[in-house]
């Protein structure tokens, strides 16, 4: 199970930080988002901006990176501190 | 350099902080501290509530790489970071920043770098809920420009 | 903008006088404090004592002139500037300068630049005592430098 | 009776912060120095280093500016703060 996480208006857009997700085979970002996208259009947009980034296990990512069920794919719109 | 970084949901006493900051130092001549603070009107009005967002582990291990990015480039005896997350309220702090250091101009910068991090860089997400709804704040252009200062220095 | 200016044989507690600062804001979302503390060891070797001496009245009189200044570059909502005279042991604090601001980089840059002034330009003469007797301090090269970084701004 | 205020290192030379003249006229402060200088050639000639600023009455002014009897005057060596 591939656990997915929303940060900021992405989470709004999610209808929540976390949502899983089970992968047979690996898939790279760019198609999870494709996924998503076919369910929820809006979603499926705001993750694709440019602005956003994804993360692996923590580590930064192109959308290009593989993904494997048990892994943690975060999304990571612009941030702000302070 | 000595640091801590702590992420909380808990309000915190930033004297309080800054007092056990100081009592630790040996050697310092030297300690600037930021507080950040909630603003009563924010960009949007009159602010209900603040809230921020934070990756559990990630964004702590991305501010200690700033430190160690503000350890090699200054001779700093200690340096602390900590953060609020979740719902705020006016006048509450939400960041607060020290650093020590033997002469005054090592400690300036690096909490001035810090800030210019944590605004723009560090994994926070940040909310205003005022009289239009909640309202995701991104960082000012102004902010970016500051971080970038540091970028070839 | 509100401004206090203090200078007084006695002892103060940095963290105190931050707090009350920080309670009697309105609208500032930063606030940037530096802390002087004594050194246990000084230009030459161990310290024993330090020692400052102002001009009663004109000293005063020159720090409110600098505050005039940092309020005609920047829109600061309070700054404060305390500064022990007399006798002074290690890890004491010297000198306290506190800023606030709505956003940071105004707060930041008043206090770094009060600092410099209270360094290198304002009335104060400073002195250490050690092993080798009674030693006047003058500000380093650094100091005319950093004080000097303001005057073309 | 004119009030003369030594600070710094300028003190321990005239053997204290403080020292009282009489003027019966008004003096540049070079003619002051002078004075001083006859007495005491050590504070003498560190009142007149390049580096030392005169203040009468808390005012800065140079070496040639008069000064009255009842007038405060002050010299300042390099100044160090913080």
């Amino acid at each position: 199970m591939t656990q997915l996480l929303f940060f900021g208006r992405l989470g709004d857009l999610a209808g929540g930080v976390e949502r899983t997700m089970t992968l047979s085979q690996p898939h790279a970002i760019a198609d999870i988002i494709g996924l998503l996208d076919a369910s929820d259009r809006l979603l499926g947009s705001a993750l694709g901006e440019p602005r956003v980034r994804y993360a692996i296990n923590g580590a930064i990512v192109d959308a290009d990176a593989l993904v494997e069920d048990e892994d943690e794919l975060a999304f990571l719109p612009p941030v702000s501190g302070g | 350099m000595r640091r801590t970084i702590r992420i909380s949901t808990d309000p915190f006493d930033p004297e309080a902080e800054i007092a056990a900051f100081r009592h630790a130092l040996q050697n310092a001549g030297g300690m600037v501290s930021f507080t950040g603070l909630v603003r009563p009107s924010g960009h949007d009005g009159a602010v209900s509530a603040l809230s921020l967002q934070h990756y559990p582990g990630m964004t702590e291990r991305g501010i200690d790489e700033m430190l160690d990015d503000v350890a090699s480039r200054w001779p700093l005896e200690a340096a602390l970071v900590i953060h609020r997350v979740g719902e705020m309220q006016p006048h509450e702090a939400i960041v607060l920043v020290v650093t020590a250091s033997e002469h005054r101009r090592a400690a300036f910068e690096a909490a001035d770098l810090l800030m210019d991090y944590l605004k723009s860089r560090a994994l926070f997400w940040k909310s205003e809920t005022g009289a239009q709804g909640k309202v995701w704040i991104e960082p000012r252009e102004e902010d970016y420009a500051d971080a970038a200062r540091w970028d070839d220095r």
